[in-house]
């Protein structure tokens, strides 16, 4: 279907379910419950993960089929950012032009920085594109304010010009990014007993940019073009001397992961318009090789997984604090419970970094493919089971010797 | 029962959030912000000593919760960056049902996360931010800043300097190379100019830098006898540590000895700098040291309940919970917009400060400001800033369109949903 | 072959004449796949045994497992050497045993002259020949002593692997593929020094395509076929046998 | 001119210390070829030996003196040393006084033993595997180790200062004939130079003039190779790995007096750690001391007033743009060694 | 005029002249064998031919254009195409895309996007790379992993990836190294068809004298970086000059 494999259909549906139904998903617990903490599925962090998946299928689409390491990507999402705030700030409200022009920017900007990045291989390759990235990192916090918004980042305000759109909405407010009269912000619920689900326009809208890249990207991965970038990896001395111009392959991966990273910065924007230098700094370009080997390097899914973990992670975990520590462990008797919270406090609310950096080890050390891995494992193990009473039967079918 | 606005309270308890940065250079100043408030929520729900409530001239909060709702909070992590704080504050809003935020220790996030705020309807109550922008050109009608800014950290300092390095000085200027840096350097120099004051250099330094070696050293090559250090956090630790290691304070220029000036002292970070901080000026917000009796019983309790004294980020954030519940019992509604109302150009004591104004115009707060000066002979771990100067508040007032807080507009209050 | 002989020191082998080096029934995998499936065979001291088999037969596999190289895994199996036995040992503890492999893909270090690709087989224990020695057989890497050895010519790269294992105090030289690459005049030096090792005592195992040039230096032949025995015998016998000849070794 | 050669000595000095972090990291990510994030973290538990020397130095027995009291107005509680019980409050003070240097001895076998846990238990299982793993497990143990930090000694910088001997700072200007107070250059500082010459002249020294560098190298390069070759190459990696450690450690230990330690400082530094060791070149430690003298030197001469006015922000970018344009020039960085991670 | 035209090329390294003088001419759809000692230049001479390295002085003109200071995939696409000594494939992917990729470079050139189009339906490359594949051999091996081919298969392999293209020029590095005698013969075999199916013209390094002689029509010896003899192989064979310095008695 739609020019993929079997498997790779699969997968795709699988991945629109998913999304589509991440609503009830990330949901699973009863509001006012004890596990309610753990509970994703509000809009803000539901936006969140598919954006980053977005980053991070970008990202892959480099590394791991390049094996070009960027440690400066995030500039590229700062980027796209910044120009939709930009679109928004001057042209309307709407998300369209500002995602398409995040995308267009991010683009020419990957093209110059790849141009010069790409003259280098290796380790080389990535300073030069961290050493990029912090410059212009430097330089949004500080002497490009006026262009930037500096430290506080790029907002609007309410005496924007915004020549399609008004200024400020009628109740005096500036008004809020859309789609054609949808507000990226609106959000509906619907109550079920005691579970809340919330459906919100601007996730909806993400999650459709984001399976369109998710297809995309698969298409990229089958293409020749894919190939091509996969022996550019294995062996760049032989692709150059059988014909082939190494340079226009490593770039065009480079600008199409760059425009992933400038469509997930316009998205971001899309969805809360304001666009922050921190998006630039290495730590951020970090997190999403984080995610993509916390994932899977060179899978499909992987990058998507493991953004969603680390989101997860930030956003979730931070956010337990000692409080509602003390609520889960009530039914313990008071001795029992104070010890508990003692030992589990480390690692939940401001101690969240310690457990991802012990999630980060665990992962690496026992599952050297990353999340999918453990995935393909688990589905190994099953299928073993399942070979294992085949091959129960097929032996009681022979006689004994 | 209230509604017509986002997140209206249903239950029997309303919720507030807490963004405060737990991880990052600024953990431990969020610690102390979320000890504040807890012990505020404490005090709201009639636990503990009362505190401030005891003191607060405003008589409408009664213990037992907010509008006889009792108050839970829930807590996020900034991590002193603006797209996170943003986003810890957008899941209390959208996932807790947080009807108002507060906290924070840096203006790049206070003005950030009320800008969200005000999109999303709720009320925002800014904790520790100094820059004149969160209530100059980023202010918000549902954005509150009880805090001081820069503007008045150089009203309050320039006479007390003055008075004490006279007023013929060459100043330079180090400056953190962003919007608070900006601003808190644009003040200082415009009060100290307008005292007699040259300012032979103002140079910028990055926020990333550790090691400020390179641009101290110049500095007495250039003539100037003060080094003022518009740095705040680890850049001041550091850089602070570095002008004391050259040995500046021990030199004499122009004849007159070497000084060294910060603006905004934190107690926190003083202690980073050890003993490089005595005898060298600044301005604080509060400090536990205060002798008013609302100070006193603020640090009786805090002290009693963590075992140490309060610090000014801990105080502001105590404070500004105090004044968004008491608001909300004297409009009688949790609605942005009624609390809003309340707060605007709401004059109370009793908090630490002195007489206050919550000034309608830019939603800041107009107190006494305390110039302080490193201890040179403290009496234990927690003493190392005494009080110079109370400076009254007169002195530190400005007209709403200074141009110092040009541009910008506050909008109009959003309920939200 | 059911039986196990007792390989360890002072005992009777039951079966087979004093072995030096007594391959036993090893099996080995990379990763997954299963390529070296239970070889068998004995060296003798002093003796060279000529390793014969198709592209694929798992000659370099068996030799690397030997070699205990970290692949392919042995799964099953001992190799003993001089009473010692290998197959509980690593790389490194197997080479200072005396094990002495030149690879296939000679694998000279980059980034180290000739000269110190030599000196570092001598750091550890035992050592063997001298440097000067080392020039003397092979002039040519004393005129590139100092020439990164990654940028010698690929026959230069071949006396260096074999230099290099000679430069150790070796008591099997394993040697995968020696005369790939050399020139017919290199090839008859590198069959004279083989001669001159064996003379000193060193038991040699060779893998070669050239099988004729092999067999017409060992003493005996072993064949392999996917990583099984098919034939272990006299060198001349594998000339003489036409059907082996042509089965196993298309000559 | 005076302005130059202030800049030059500020340089060196910074340079002196980005030299000493990334030889370090030279030895593991230049030379062992292992990605190691986590190295920031062992300069930073390096300052910490030192804070926590000093901290185990003035442990002290607590007395109550009703006379004082405390900020809630209850007696207070006073400290005493036991260093002073011990030594005689004099000798006390001065031991404590000392406590940075004394941290060297302190931090030596503790970095060590760090470094060799560390590659034991962890790095040895990821010399094969892609750099991106190293990445990932290196970068969360540094997380781990900077949280633990965290933990116990709270995230606010600690004061760790040098001793009252070195306080202050020499009129350099002076002695060389410019003006008094024209180039003056803490006391602190010149011994972190000279300290930084020593061990860099001690770390070239054990390399060059034994085979170990040699050696690891090669296993490096092949690791199965240099097995074939009876060199058991785990082991020279571990005793790598330890003295690397060790050298990021003592690079720390010194610095805590110039800027009080934190958590986070390592992380600060990596980046910039990272650059310098590729700009200097892979594999090469001569490149990596060179570059960091090159950048500490052109980062304080862009921080030079007439230079901003000139170029604003220029100071914020210098290092990167040199960086860029020192790679762009030179492939493999101003030293770099072929072949090593450039796949 | 010959297809190739190499005129006073030279090459140094450092101290050592690796080329000296080098003048060589190859004629169309001859098979051209360049023989010699180790060190001779010979791979050096390839180098300078496919853009690795750039002669010091001296000219290289294919089908009467320069090569020189051309990129190497801008030379493999004016037709020559080249094996090397050491085996390079795409190790990381299976033998059946390793074969596809050069068929894409053949009909694409050197940059062209198919970011979208599965390589599925990409049959008419599939199809062509499955005939070399057979041609060579290695059909039931397509799905394998390049890298975990054994070494003999890595070159058979290498070799259809520059057959595939076709390409008027065909430079072969020591081809026939480390392959088992049948598959030597097979080799020669393929060669020969194909020079003769398709017009191309081979230019070969081997030190196997039998590939050599049963290939070449003519043979140029390299010694120390210069020419030694050109002549047709009879000649050579009984040249003294060439036994000498190269083959040796065994010859
Ligand atoms: N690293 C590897 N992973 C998986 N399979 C491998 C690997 N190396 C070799 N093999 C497989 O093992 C089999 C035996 O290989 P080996 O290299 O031992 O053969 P050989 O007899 O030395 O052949 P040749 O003469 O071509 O060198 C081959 O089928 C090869 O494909
Ligand atoms: N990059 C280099 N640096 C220094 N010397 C080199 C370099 N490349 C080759 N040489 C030297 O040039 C000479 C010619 O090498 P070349 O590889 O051309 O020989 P060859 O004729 O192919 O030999 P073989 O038959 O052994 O492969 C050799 O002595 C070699 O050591
Ligand atoms: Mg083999
Ligand atoms: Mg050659």
């Amino acid at each position: 279907m739609l020019g993929l494999g079997k498997k790779d259909t699969t997968l795709v549906l699988l991945v629109a379910c998913l999304t589509m139904l991440a609503p009830f998903l990330l949901n699973p617990f009863p509001e006012g419950s004890a596990m309610a903490q753990f509970n994703a599925g509000y809009p803000d962090l539901m936006q969140r993960f598919v954006i980053f998946g977005i980053f991070a299928i970008g990202f892959n689409i480099l590394f791991g089929l390049t094996g070009y390491l960027s440690f400066g990507h995030a500039a590229f999402l700062g980027i796209g950012s910044y120009a939709a705030v930009w679109m928004f700030k001057l042209l309307s409200m709407n998300v369209i032009p500002a995602i398409l022009l995040a995308v267009v920017m991010s683009g020419l900007f990957a093209l110059l920085i790849g141009f010069i990045s790409l003259r280098r291989s290796g380790i080389y390759f990535s300073i030069l594109t961290l050493a990029f990235a912090q410059m212009m990192f430097a330089l949004a916090y500080s002497v490009l304010t006026p262009i930037t918004g500096g430290e506080t980042g790029l907002q609007l305000a309410p005496d924007d010009p915004r020549v399609l759109d008004t200024a400020t909405s009628a109740s005096g407010n500036i008004p809020v990014p859309g789609l054609f009269g949808m507000e990226m912000r609106d959000t509906a619920k619907l109550e079920l007993g005691s579970w809340v689900f919330t459906f919100n326009v601007g996730y909806y809208f993400s999650a459709i940019v984001m399976l369109i890249s998710f297809y995309l990207a698969i298409r990229i991965f089958r293409s020749p073009f894919g190939m091509m970038l996969r022996a550019v990896k294995s062996n760049q001395q032989r692709v150059n001397y059988t014909g082939l111009n190494a340079r226009p392959y490593t770039l065009a991966a480079f600008v199409i992961s760059g425009m992933y990273a400038g469509l997930a910065g316009g998205l971001m924007a899309s969805m809360d318009p304001l666009a922050g230098a921190e998006r630039m700094f290495w730590t951020a370009s970090g997190e999403v090789v984080l995610m993509t080997i916390l994932g899977g390097a060179g899978t499909l899914i992987g990058p998507v997984l493991g953004a969603g973990m680390i989101k997860y992670m930030e956003n979730i975990i931070s956010k337990i604090n000692s409080d509602i520590l003390h609520s889960w462990f009530a039914f313990l008797p008071d001795g029992l419970e104070d010890f508990m919270v003692a030992i589990v406090y480390p690692f939940i609310g401001k101690g969240w970094h310690l457990t991802l950096g012990i999630i980060f080890m665990l992962v690496v050390i026992f599952l050297p493919g990353g999340l999918v891995e453990g995935g393909q494992r688990i589905a190994r193990l099953f299928r073993r089971k399942k070979q294992a009473k085949g091959d129960d039967a097929s032996k009681a079918k022979q006689p004994a010797e | 029962q209230d509604s017509g606005f986002t997140n209206a309270p249903t239950g029997s308890t309303v919720t507030l959030g807490f963004n405060v940065p737990q991880t990052g250079p600024y953990a431990d100043e969020g610690a102390d912000e979320l000890r504040a408030y807890e012990l505020a929520v404490e005090h709201l729900n009639g636990g503990g000593d009362g505190g401030m409530m005891n003191t607060f001239s405003s008589k409408a909060l009664q213990g037992n919760g907010i509008l006889s709702k009792k108050v839970e909070y829930v807590t996020g992590d900034t991590q002193t960056k603006s797209d996170a704080a943003r986003a810890s504050a957008k899941s209390m809003i959208e996932k807790d049902g947080a009807i108002m935020i507060t906290g924070g220790s840096s203006s790049g996030v206070a003005v950030a996360v009320q800008a969200l705020c005000q999109e999303a309807g709720v009320i925002f109550m800014a904790g520790l931010t100094h820059s004149n922008d969160t209530t100059g050109k980023d202010k918000r009608a549902n954005g509150f800043r009880h805090f001081f800014n820069s503007y008045m950290s150089g009203a309050a300092l320039a006479p007390v300097l003055a008075s004490a390095y006279g007023t013929d000085r060459k100043a330079y200027h180090l400056t953190a190379d962003y919007n608070w840096g900006y601003t808190t350097e644009e003040a200082i120099r415009a009060s100290t100019e307008a005292m007699g004051w040259e300012t032979v250099a103002a140079v910028k330094t990055p926020l990333t830098q550790t090691d400020f070696s390179s641009y101290i050293a110049p500095v007495l090559q250039s003539g100037a006898d003060t080094l003022v250090l518009n740095h705040y956090g680890g850049n001041m630790v550091n850089s602070l540590t570095n002008a004391v290691q050259f040995g500046l304070r021990d030199k004499q220029v122009n004849g007159k000895d070497f000084q060294i000036i910060v603006p905004l002292y934190s107690r926190l970070m003083a202690r980073g700098a050890g003993e490089n901080v005595k005898g060298i000026f600044g301005s604080t917000n509060w400090h536990w040291s205060l002798q008013d009796e609302a100070s006193k019983a603020f640090v009786q309790s805090f002290g009693t309940k963590y075992g140490f004294p309060p610090s000014q980020a801990a105080h502001t954030c105590y404070v500004q919970t105090l004044l968004y519940a008491d608001a909300v019992e004297r409009a009688g509604s949790f609605a942005p917009c009624a609390v809003a109302e309340a707060l605007e150009g709401f004059e109370f004591d009793g908090l630490g400060n002195g007489k206050t104004l919550y000034r309608a115009e830019d939603h800041q707060c107009f107190k006494d400001v305390l110039v302080v000066k490193g201890k040179e002979n403290p009496d234990n771990e927690f003493d190392l800033l005494e009080i110079v100067e109370v400076t009254p508040v007169e002195q530190v007032t400005y007209a709403p369109d200074h141009p110092q807080f040009a541009g910008g507009a506050l909008g109009s209050c959003n309920n939200g949903a | 072959m059911n039986v196990k002989p007792d390989f360890s020191k002072g005992k009777n082998y039951a079966e087979t004449a004093p072995a030096f080096l007594s391959v036993w029934d090893i099996h080995a995998y990379y990763g997954e796949s299963y390529i070296v499936q239970g070889v068998n065979f004995n060296v003798h001291e002093g003796e060279i045994l000529a390793l014969l088999g198709r592209n694929g037969a798992g000659k370099t596999s068996t030799l690397r497992a030997i070699a205990r190289l970290d692949d392919p895994q042995i799964t099953h199996g001992e190799v003993w050497l001089d009473h010692q036995p290998l197959h509980l040992k690593n790389s490194h503890q197997a080479a200072q045993l005396g094990i002495g492999l030149v690879p296939e893909d000679r694998r000279i270090i980059a980034g180290l002259t000739v000269e110190e690709n030599l000196k570092l087989a001598q750091i550890a224990p035992p050592i063997g020949w001298s440097l000067e020695r080392l020039y003397e057989l092979f002039p040519r890497l004393g005129e590139r002593r100092n020439q990164e050895g990654v940028t010698l010519s690929g026959g230069e790269q071949q006396m260096l692997s074999i230099a290099r294992a000679l430069a150790r105090d070796i008591k099997v030289l394993l040697l995968d593929e020696p005369y790939e690459g050399l020139a017919p005049v290199i090839v008859d030096e590198i069959e004279k020094t083989l001669r001159l090792i064996k003379e000193q005592g060193i038991t040699t195992v060779i893998v070669e395509q050239n099988a004729v040039r092999a067999l017409e230096l060992a003493d005996r032949s072993v064949i392999l076929d996917t990583g099984t025995v098919v034939f272990d015998g006299a060198a001349g016998e594998v000339l003489e046998n036409k059907e082996l000849r042509e089965e196993y070794l298309a000559i | 001119m005076d302005a130059i050669i202030l800049q030059i000595l500020n340089g060196l000095d910074k340079g002196s210390a980005y030299a000493l972090i990334a030889l370090g990291l030279t030895l593991i990510f230049g030379t062992l070829g292992v990605v190691n994030f986590a190295h920031g973290a062992l300069f930073m538990i390096g300052a910490f030996c030192a804070v926590t020397l000093s901290r185990i130095l003035s442990i002290s027995r607590t007395y109550v003196d009703e006379t004082q009291k405390d900020f809630l107005g209850r007696p207070l509680e006073v400290k005493v040393p036991y260093a002073h019980d011990i030594f005689g409050p004099e000798m006390g003070a001065a031991i404590i006084d000392w406590a940075v240097p004394l941290s060297i001895l302190f931090a030596i076998p503790v970095m060590i033993a760090v470094g060799v846990i560390m590659e034991r238990g962890l790095i040895k299982h990821f010399y094969k595997r892609p750099h991106a793993d190293q990445i990932l497990v290196t970068f969360g143990l540094a997380i781990v180790l900077q949280e633990i930090i965290k933990y116990y000694y709270g995230a606010n910088p600690i004061p760790t200062p040098a001793p009252a001997a070195f306080k202050g700072s020499f009129d350099f200007g002076a002695v060389i004939g410019f003006d008094a107070n024209t180039i003056i250059y803490p006391y602190w500082r010149l011994v972190y130079f000279a300290f930084a010459a020593v061990i860099i002249g001690a770390v070239f020294a054990f390399l060059q003039f034994t085979t170990f560098g040699m050696v690891v190298r090669a296993g490096m390069a092949d690791r199965e190779t240099v097995g074939l070759l009876g060199i058991n190459i785990d082991k020279r990696f571990t005793m790598m790995f330890g003295l690397a450690a060790a050298v990021a450690g003592l690079a720390g230990v010194m610095y805590a007096p110039i800027n009080s330690p934190n958590y986070h400082m390592g992380m600060d530094f990596l980046v910039l750690s990272f650059v310098v060791v590729v700009v200097g070149g892979m594999g090469s430690l001569p490149g990596a001391v060179l570059a960091g003298f090159l950048l500490g030197i052109l980062e304080s001469f862009a921080s030079m007033k007439e230079v901003i006015n000139i170029l604003p922000g220029i100071n914020q970018i210098i290092i990167y743009l040199v960086a860029i344009i020192i790679l762009l020039t030179r492939p493999r960085g101003l030293m770099g060694r072929k072949g090593v991670m450039e796949e | 005029m010959g297809i190739l035209e190499v005129k006073g090329v030279n090459k140094r390294f450092g101290g050592l002249q690796a080329l000296g003088d080098v003048n060589l001419s190859v004629q169309e759809n001859k098979v051209h064998a360049i023989i010699g000692p180790n060190g001779a230049g010979k791979s050096t001479l390839l180098n300078c031919l496919v853009g690795k390295l750039i002669p010091d002085t001296g000219s290289v003109m294919f089908k009467g254009q320069s090569v020189l200071g051309r990129k190497p995939y801008e030379i493999n696409q004016m037709g020559i195409s080249r094996v090397f000594q050491t085996p390079e494939i795409f190790g990381d992917l299976s033998v059946l895309e390793n074969v596809m990729i050069p068929c894409f470079a053949r009909r694409d050139g050197a940059f062209r996007m198919h970011a979208i189009e599965s390589v599925q339906s990409e049959h008419e490359i599939m199809d062509m790379a499955m005939t070399m594949l057979e041609d060579v051999n290695m059909a039931e091996k397509r799905d394998m992993h390049a890298a975990s081919l054994s070494r003999g298969d890595k070159r058979r392999l290498e070799m259809a990836m520059c057959l595939v293209q076709e390409p008027s020029l065909l430079l072969l590095d020591e081809p026939t190294a480390g392959m088992a005698r049948a598959d030597t013969n097979n080799t020669i075999d393929l060669l020969r068809e194909i020079k003769e199916k398709r017009d191309i013209t081979m230019c070969i390094i081997e030190h196997d004298m039998h590939v050599v002689f049963s290939l070449a029509d003519r043979i140029t010896v390299l010694a120390q970086g210069t020419p030694l003899v050109e002549d047709a192989p009879e000649n050579i064979k009984g040249n003294p000059k060439v036994r000498e310095a190269y083959l040796g008695e065994s010859a």
